[in-house]
């Protein structure tokens, strides 16, 4: 009787905590994503069928097969789908920001047209030697070429003040979707951008403090050259002076003789490559071949002296690029003999090439004859290797940032299509 | 509630169904304002509109009480976007604006501010720049935007019409009758020069030489024009440029339509005797727009409102428009301002409905809310205690196309 | 060479200060002066009073009378008319747009603008025809460091230059002007750096007058200078938010539309900004944002840029703001009391409140009515234009 | 067949062998033997045959009988298409446009280079049909004429030389679209007249007196009027260049006005004119970006418009475009993968740049599929064709094999063992 009297109010109560329970557990799982892709190519090599990802706080909780996942969980299921780590330009020639300078220019096709166009004003010109020059500031996070970054799979890119100073400053590793650079930011200081060759004696208009000064230092080569060494000898003179007794340039150079940063230097031809190994061995610091298109006649140097190359554009068309190298198509190889001989390479765009055409690269590389598992290294783990963020990123493993990409097919197939896009665990549709 | 339902009612196609608005003040610019009335649409065209009219069983209607509407304004003369460039000829009647009109451009701004019609002119910068269209900025993309294919021709004798490009005539082929030639200088860079060449174009007579095709080709528009008596639009500013224009106009017996016309005040019985219309540029710099401030230095010619007023007072068919293109925006508030002059507010909303319909001879389809004629209504809402109603929802053909939140 | 430019362009700056300093302005000892009968818009905790009047004596407001009479005391009749307080213009070149510019140096944190001011000009006319009464000249945009801001009563009579603050603001400037291809800095970020750079070596040299010549930094670093910032688009208001609070000062930003993208960011900095005048043909959204940032409670002013802009150019945006869904006493403080508050002088303009200035206009309707124009400006007790 | 190599009666055949020996050398006929035939207009045939002699189809099927004398080529383990056909082309010369806007009286043939890189290039990715179009940047280009891609002068490259006019009705910095077409009607009026003139004189010009007789002995009237004349006798078509949607109705309503068949070159904002496109059954080339970002007017965030499915959805049927400056864009059968990346399928996408083009171009009696009857253009693939590991073995033209993937110095270099150590 006791237990009848009993029953229906504790049923009742029962029921009510197990709605309740319900009601809750949407509420408790928001911020847990789950998704379940046939495929998971982990960017370490690995490769995974039928995964689970379980994102948290924009964080990879787990990655792997077989994992319970928690009621009201919202999964997201790709039964075709290939998951991928989000890619990485290792070196992004971008339209970042309103900070602009109109120069004249002409189109390929009807090239007696002169039309403006605008390019970024991200040249410090007060002086050759600018190390402590820093772009982080004059990025625009709604500027165009961020959201067609992110719509065509880059979830991360690096970004360095122009090219025309011979020490540009430090660069600055961003996610592409973000509320303001701050938070977009996954690193900032990382490597000084040096440029050598032709690019700073040439291409700068020459820094005129006083107006009676109409040309600059470097002419050539050898002004690049004296201007390079200059500094860093200047240093090592002051070799016993305590940090508080320096000038933050002096600051940074130091840092990179001790090999606390590592230079990132622009050396488009081969003979620029070549100084930048005789200024190794000067200087003995650390160092990454950006744009490294004459690479291949330095495979052995690079590999025993362990110098990472950022390669690209792979695809050079004939009368496309003015460099001062003989031959287009050992170019396009690069990449292939970089992979064969081991050494540390990422892709990156130019100016000529678009954001968005930076999967495209990969592809023709891997038509030319790259395996496909170390194009996708090499745009995501190695590169974060190379920008030094592989803590973050470039993986998809167990307490990274939830950078995902995923792709109807194989992500090497043109014919394939980038279905989502995950960024920092936010899913985002790049079709839209 | 009535607000409620507004924002409830479809932003859809309404052929077919007939839709009703009730209840509310009804400036028609054709008749008196009709207190609290119906308006009956069906096909996009206002089917019956009145004081006491019965709504049909199934037509969807939408409480309207407490709101004002007024017809679709009309631009009396729009660049959309302000493009000088027309041609390198200093005149070049043979060219049609509608040929840049752009049949897929986004309009959402000029809805904004209540223009769901425009005169789309040609510029200031050639003495003849060519003949204008009036369009609608519709949703329906296509013909159906193009209300009167050739409604005017511009003739501009302002100064920035007096100073053409050179021009390089391009031999086709090379050949020793025809030799490569420098660019040459153009006529006119005068208001003599320009005068002269007028006449000469509009009473051509066909002759044998080597310019003879040219010249027919160019001068045909314009007996055309003479003919069918089209509006010939004439910028002109200054006294002495309106004089000219008059002058013209006498001569070549032509239909004139002074556009800008800062100094017209001076010939308001002139204007009023041949009844001339007049589009009047409205200058709307801050200095302006209050009476009394001043701003130095005072330009040339004299653009003060006053003159405008005078104009408008005078019972003259008078067009407004902003001087800047980039004003176009707020055609609501150039009438607006000209309260202080004692006018009234039906008077000057017409200066931007009816009037320029008349004057481009399109009244049969826009300018006034009238059986038969487009559906073309924005909604206003007086606020208490604000200077002007607000603009809420715009109506092109019988579908809303734009709202405010 | 550059030296002895500079010096020239001192002396006069001098000189103007001892005019200024011997005769003081705006002082003269009268009868009292009673405004009657209008409907006074007081910006301050008085509200708006009908049927009330002014007493003023001194050039300062007296009393604010509930009744309409006052013994011994010069009536004036402004029945059926409204009164605001004087427009104050917080960032203007006024009558002095091409004295404002020294071209010679990218700092020149030592000049002072109120020694480009000209009374005579025509401009001060149509800043008084506007109602315009107090007015903070400021130096051009062209160098990062412009110079020293002066706040001005504006008047016409050259021997009667009367100036609230001598010293505002020292103005700096990342706007895209400062980025010249003919001198450095070349680029935003290189700005930056230099500003940094002149403020960490500010007195460390030992020649008297390039000590002379940091005078505005050395005081901005000592903190008795509030920098006042141009900056237009993100990049640039990013660039001076992080320089604020790199150097842990509080500021006053000249922003254009991308303002609105920082509110979040004002709202904890507790930074004002100075907005360029509002015109017509602007988009709905960015009335919509400005009435937006009021309602958050950041203090937003209205500036007009003259020569740039126009007089009117306040009256303006405060009808557009106030057609936009804002009560009419908020939008009329964006051009009153709000631009005094910003910078410091609200104890003496901005309001009309007892023991201020007697700085106020008269219209002949409500004030932000299109068809009421102004019937008198009054500076400091003393009918300026009419 | 099997009776063939029946052990008995070797002894005969080796005899009829011996005798027959000479004849397929003389013979013209070749069989090619494939695995996959896609013929591009009646499916796929597995194991087929195609029977070619003089450059032409005589037969294709899965048995076509072989006849005893056919000079057999074996490819049973590749696949074939037809060979691709490009629609509009501004590359083989060194410079796409004349500096005078109105020059329709020029024509590609003066100016094409056989041996262009871009034209060897579109021929190792498999293109065996190109037309080649002066530039964008002039108001009456010239003519274009469709090209072979193998030959050595012009003349044994030339499959049509007078493909068609090429003009641009889209607005320059210098000129809006409103004094383009002022000057395009003033130019086509003129010529009405001019053609009034000739038919008074009853002196018609004769058929190809454009592409024989050289320009100096003709008068300079009939230069400047013949092109655009023959245009309008409906000689050959126009091709718009239509970069904004609007274009696209303007060119619409010229082309009306004036009477003349014209071929759309769309720019990629155009697909808001699908609809208007579907109405009226134009003919479009899509651009070579075939995905589009756009940004809002109001709310200033991107759009991503996949242009070729729009188009596909509308049922349209389009000429896809290659641009080899590009990496994206780069050849034809990688802009056909595009097109299946952006929802089209495998089968059309194929049809865009076979058959398709070929009937814009109106070659479709000669290329474009492979039927009895047509040109022997096609290409031999080791893999499935938008594979994007296969890779072009063989292309033949009109029956001859003209690149050898084994034979290419280039692209030996591109993918140099050697150098790999």
């Amino acid at each position: 009787m006791v237990k009848r009297k009993f029953n229906p109010a504790f049923k009742s109560i029962f029921f009510l905590i197990l709605a309740c329970g319900f009601l809750m557990a949407p509420v408790r799982a928001d911020d847990v994503i789950a998704l379940k892709v046939g495929t998971l190519l982990k960017g370490n090599g690995e490769v995974l069928k039928d995964a689970i990802i379980i994102i948290k706080n924009g964080k990879i909780e787990f990655a792997g097969v077989n994992y319970p996942v928690p009621k009201g969980t919202n999964i997201l299921e790709f039964k075709e789908g290939v998951a991928t780590p989000g890619f990485i330009a290792a070196n992004a020639c971008l339209h970042i920001s309103q900070e602009t300078k109109e120069v004249s220019t002409y189109s390929r096709e009807d090239f007696y047209e002169y039309r403006i166009e605008k390019i970024p004003a991200l040249n410090e010109e007060r002086s050759e030697t600018t190390p402590e020059m820093n772009l982080l500031y004059s990025v625009d996070p709604r500027s165009e070429d961020f959201a067609l970054a992110w719509r065509s799979g880059v979830t991360c890119v690096y970004l360095a003040p122009g090219n025309l100073n011979v020490y540009n400053g430090t660069g600055t590793v961003l996610k592409t979707w973000g509320q303001s650079p701050q938070n977009m930011t996954v690193r900032n200081m990382v490597q000084i951008k040096v440029t050598l060759g032709e690019e700073p004696a040439v291409g700068a208009e020459g820094s005129r403090f006083d107006p009676g000064l109409r040309t600059r230092r470097p002419q050539n080569r050898m002004g690049v050259d004296s201007i390079f060494r200059q500094a860093l000898v200047d240093l090592q003179n002051k070799s016993e002076l305590p940090d508080s007794q320096l000038n933050p340039q002096e600051l940074l150079f130091r840092k990179v003789l001790q090999g606390e940063i590592s230079l990132r230097i622009r050396a488009k031809s081969y003979v620029d490559i070549k100084s930048a190994f005789r200024y190794m061995e000067e200087f003995g610091f650390k160092w990454i071949l950006e744009e490294g298109v004459d690479a291949y006649k330095y495979l052995d140097d690079l590999k025993n002296k362990n110098v990472p190359v950022i390669y690209g554009p792979v695809y050079r068309p004939k009368g496309r690029f003015d460099f001062n190298s003989e031959n287009d198509f050992y170019r396009a190889q690069t990449p292939i003999l970089l992979a064969k001989k081991g050494i540390l390479f990422a892709f990156q765009n130019d100016a000529k090439s678009p954001i968005s055409a930076l999967r495209d690269e990969a592809i023709y590389a891997v038509k030319l004859g790259l395996d496909e598992e170390s194009a996708l290294k090499a745009l995501t783990f190695h590169a974060a290797k190379i920008l030094g963020v592989e803590d973050r990123i470039g993986t998809v493993e167990k307490g990274k940032d939830g950078d995902l990409l995923i792709f109807s097919g194989d992500p090497f197939s043109p014919s394939s299509r980038l279905e989502k896009v995950l960024i920092n665990g936010k899913v985002m549709d790049p079709n839209k | 509630m009535c607000l409620i339902s507004l924002l409830l009612s479809p932003v859809l196609p309404t052929f077919g169904q007939t839709r009703a608005i009730r209840g509310a003040k009804i400036h028609t610019m054709a008749s008196e304002v009709i207190e609290s009335g119906v308006i009956l649409i069906r096909d996009g065209k206002i089917a019956d509109i009145g004081e006491n009219i019965s709504v049909p069983q199934g037509a969807e209607v939408i409480e309207a009480s407490g709101w004002i509407l007024y017809p679709g304004f009309m631009a009396p003369s729009c660049l959309l976007g302000s493009q000088e460039i027309v041609n390198f000829e200093s005149f070049s009647p043979d060219s049609s604006s509608l040929d840049r009109f752009d049949f897929y451009g986004d309009y959402s701004r000029y809805w904004a501010g209540g223009i769901t019609s425009i005169y789309l002119d040609t510029p200031k910068n050639r003495l003849i720049s060519g003949k204008g269209a009036v369009v609608k900025l519709g949703t329906d993309h296509g013909a159906a935007l193009v209300i009167k294919k050739d409604a005017a021709l511009r003739i501009n004798l302002v100064k920035d019409a007096l100073l053409p490009p050179m021009i390089k005539i391009y031999p086709a082929p090379v050949s020793i009758e025809n030799p490569i030639t420098p660019t040459q200088k153009q006529f006119p860079s005068t208001a003599l020069g320009a005068y002269g060449v007028l006449q000469g174009l509009f009473n051509f007579e066909p002759y044998a030489g080597d310019l003879a095709k040219y010249m027919e080709e160019i001068s045909a528009p314009l007996k055309q024009a003479q003919e069918q008596n089209w509006p010939i639009v004439i910028q002109c500013e200054k006294a002495a440029e309106i004089g000219q224009a008059l002058e013209l106009a006498e001569q070549l017996k032509l239909s004139l339509v002074i556009s800008g016309g800062a100094e017209a005040s001076q010939f308001v019985d002139i204007l009023k005797a041949k009844n001339i219309p007049v589009i009047a540029e409205v200058n709307l710099r801050p200095n302006d727009i209050f009476p009394g401030a001043k701003s130095f230095p005072i330009e040339e010619p004299n653009t003060d409102p006053k003159n405008i007023s005078a104009l408008l007072r005078s019972g003259i068919l008078v067009a407004l428009k902003p001087m800047e293109e980039k004003y176009i925006f707020d055609l609501f508030w150039i009438t607006q301002y000209f309260q202080r002059y004692g006018l009234s507010d039906d008077e000057l909303i017409k200066t931007i409905t009816i009037n320029p319909a008349r004057i481009f001879g399109v009244e049969s389809r826009i300018g006034s809310l009238e059986k038969g004629k487009d559906a073309d209504i924005l909604f206003f809402q007086k606020e208490t205690g604000k200077p002007l109603p607000r603009l809420k929802k715009v109506m092109i053909e019988g579908r809303i196309v734009h709202e405010k939140q | 060479m550059r030296k002895t430019r500079l010096k020239i362009f001192l002396y006069p700056s001098l000189v103007i200060f001892l005019c200024a300093a011997l005769f003081p302005g705006g002082e003269e000892k009268g009868e009292a002066l009673l405004i009657k009968g209008a409907k006074i818009y007081t910006m301050g905790p008085k509200g708006v009073l009908l049927g009330a009047s002014l007493l003023i004596e001194g050039g300062k407001i007296k009393k604010i009378i509930e009744g309409l009479d006052w013994p011994q005391a010069q009536v004036v009749d402004y029945s059926g008319k409204c009164i605001i307080p004087g427009l104050v213009d917080a960032h203007t070149y006024i009558s002095g747009y091409y004295r404002l510019l020294e071209n010679s140096q990218v700092v020149t944190s030592d000049l002072v603008a109120l020694a480009a001011f000209d009374p005579l000009s025509p401009e001060v006319d149509e800043a008084l025809a506007a109602g315009i009464t107090t007015a903070n000249l400021c130096p051009r945009n062209e160098n990062l460091v412009g110079g020293i801001t002066s706040i001005l009563k504006l008047s016409k009579d050259p021997k009667g230059v009367f100036f609230l603050k001598k010293e505002g603001f020292l103005k700096i400037s990342f706007a895209k002007d400062v980025e010249r291809d003919d001198r450095a800095p070349t680029s935003l970020m290189g700005a930056k750096e230099m500003l940094d750079e002149s403020l960490k070596n500010a007195g460390n040299q030992g020649d008297r007058e390039e000590i002379f010549q940091e005078q505005g930094i050395l005081k901005l670093a000592k903190g008795e200078l509030q920098p006042l910032i141009a900056a237009s688009n993100y990049e640039e208001i990013n660039t001076a938010l992080k320089w604020l609070s790199d150097w842990k000062k509080k500021g006053v930003i000249v922003g254009g539309e991308e303002v609105y993208r920082f509110i979040e960011e004002l709202n904890k900095k507790e930074i004002s900004i100075l907005l360029s005048p509002f015109l017509f043909a602007f988009p709905d959204r960015i009335f919509e944002k400005a009435s937006s940032l009021l309602k958050l409670g950041i203090k937003i002013a209205f500036v007009s840029d003259m020569p740039e802009g126009e007089a009117s150019g306040l009256r303006t945006s405060a009808l557009l703001l106030f057609h936009q869904e804002m009560p009419q006493e908020e939008a009329l403080k964006t051009i009153t009391l709000y631009p005094a508050q910003i910078l410091g002088v609200e104890s003496v303009v901005g309001s009309l409140e007892e023991g201020k200035d007697a700085d106020f206009v008269v219209f002949s309707g409500e004030p932000l009515d299109l068809s009421s124009k102004i019937l008198a400006v009054y500076s400091s007790g003393r009918l300026v234009s009419k | 067949m099997k009776r063939f190599f029946y052990p008995s009666h070797i002894l005969k055949y080796v005899l009829v062998l011996l005798l027959l020996a000479p004849l397929p050398l003389i013979s013209q006929v070749k069989a090619i033997k494939a695995r996959k035939i896609y013929t591009g207009t009646q499916g796929v045939i597995e194991k087929g045959v195609i029977l070619i002699e003089h450059g032409k189809i005589v037969d294709i099927g899965e048995e076509a009988k072989i006849p005893w004398n056919a000079e057999a080529i074996d490819y049973s383990q590749k696949v074939v298409i037809p060979g691709l056909v490009e629609a509009h082309a501004m590359r083989g010369y060194d410079k796409a446009n004349e500096d005078n806007p109105l020059t329709p009286f020029v024509s590609v043939l003066d100016n094409y280079d056989t041996s262009h890189d871009a034209i060897t290039e579109a021929l190792r990715s498999g293109v065996t049909t190109i037309n080649i179009m002066p530039g964008n940047a002039t108001i009456l280009g010239g003519r274009g004429a469709i090209f072979k891609t193998f030959g050595l002068v012009v003349e044994d490259a030339l499959l049509v030389p007078d493909s068609g006019m090429k003009i641009s009705v889209a607005g320059t910095p210098m000129q809006s679209r409103m004094g383009v077409m002022a000057q395009l009607r003033r130019y086509f009026n003129e010529t009405k007249d001019y053609m009034e003139k000739k038919e008074k004189e009853q002196t018609a010009p004769k058929k190809d007196e454009m592409v024989s007789t050289p320009m100096s002995f003709r008068s300079p009237e009939s230069v400047k009027y013949e092109a655009v004349a023959d245009l309008l006798r409906g000689r050959y078509g126009a091709f718009f260049n239509c970069p904004s949607p609007s274009d696209v109705v303007q060119a619409q309503k010229f082309s009306e006005a004036y009477a003349f068949k014209a071929v759309y070159v769309l720019g990629p904002e155009c697909y808001k004119s699908a609809d208007f496109i579907a109405e009226k059954k134009l003919k479009v080339i899509l651009d070579p970006e075939l995905i589009y970002f756009e940004k809002g007017p109001v709310s200033e965030e991107l759009k991503k418009v996949e242009v070729a499915k729009v188009f596909y959805d509308k049922g349209i049927e389009f000429a896809l475009l290659s641009d080899p400056d590009k990496v994206h864009t780069r050849s034809l059968i990688y802009q056909a993968m595009k097109a299946v990346s952006c929802g089209v399928p495998a089968d059309a996408a194929l049809k865009f740049v076979t058959i398709v083009p070929a009937q814009i171009l109106e070659v479709d009696r000669q290329v474009g599929s492979l039927e009895k009857g047509k040109l022997a253009n096609f290409v031999v693939l080791d893999k499935e064709p938008l594979d994007l590991a296969a890779k072009v073995e063989f292309v033949y033209i009109e029956g001859k094999a003209v690149y050898d993937r084994e034979k290419d110095e280039d692209l030996k270099e591109l993918t140099n063992e050697k150098i790999i150590q």
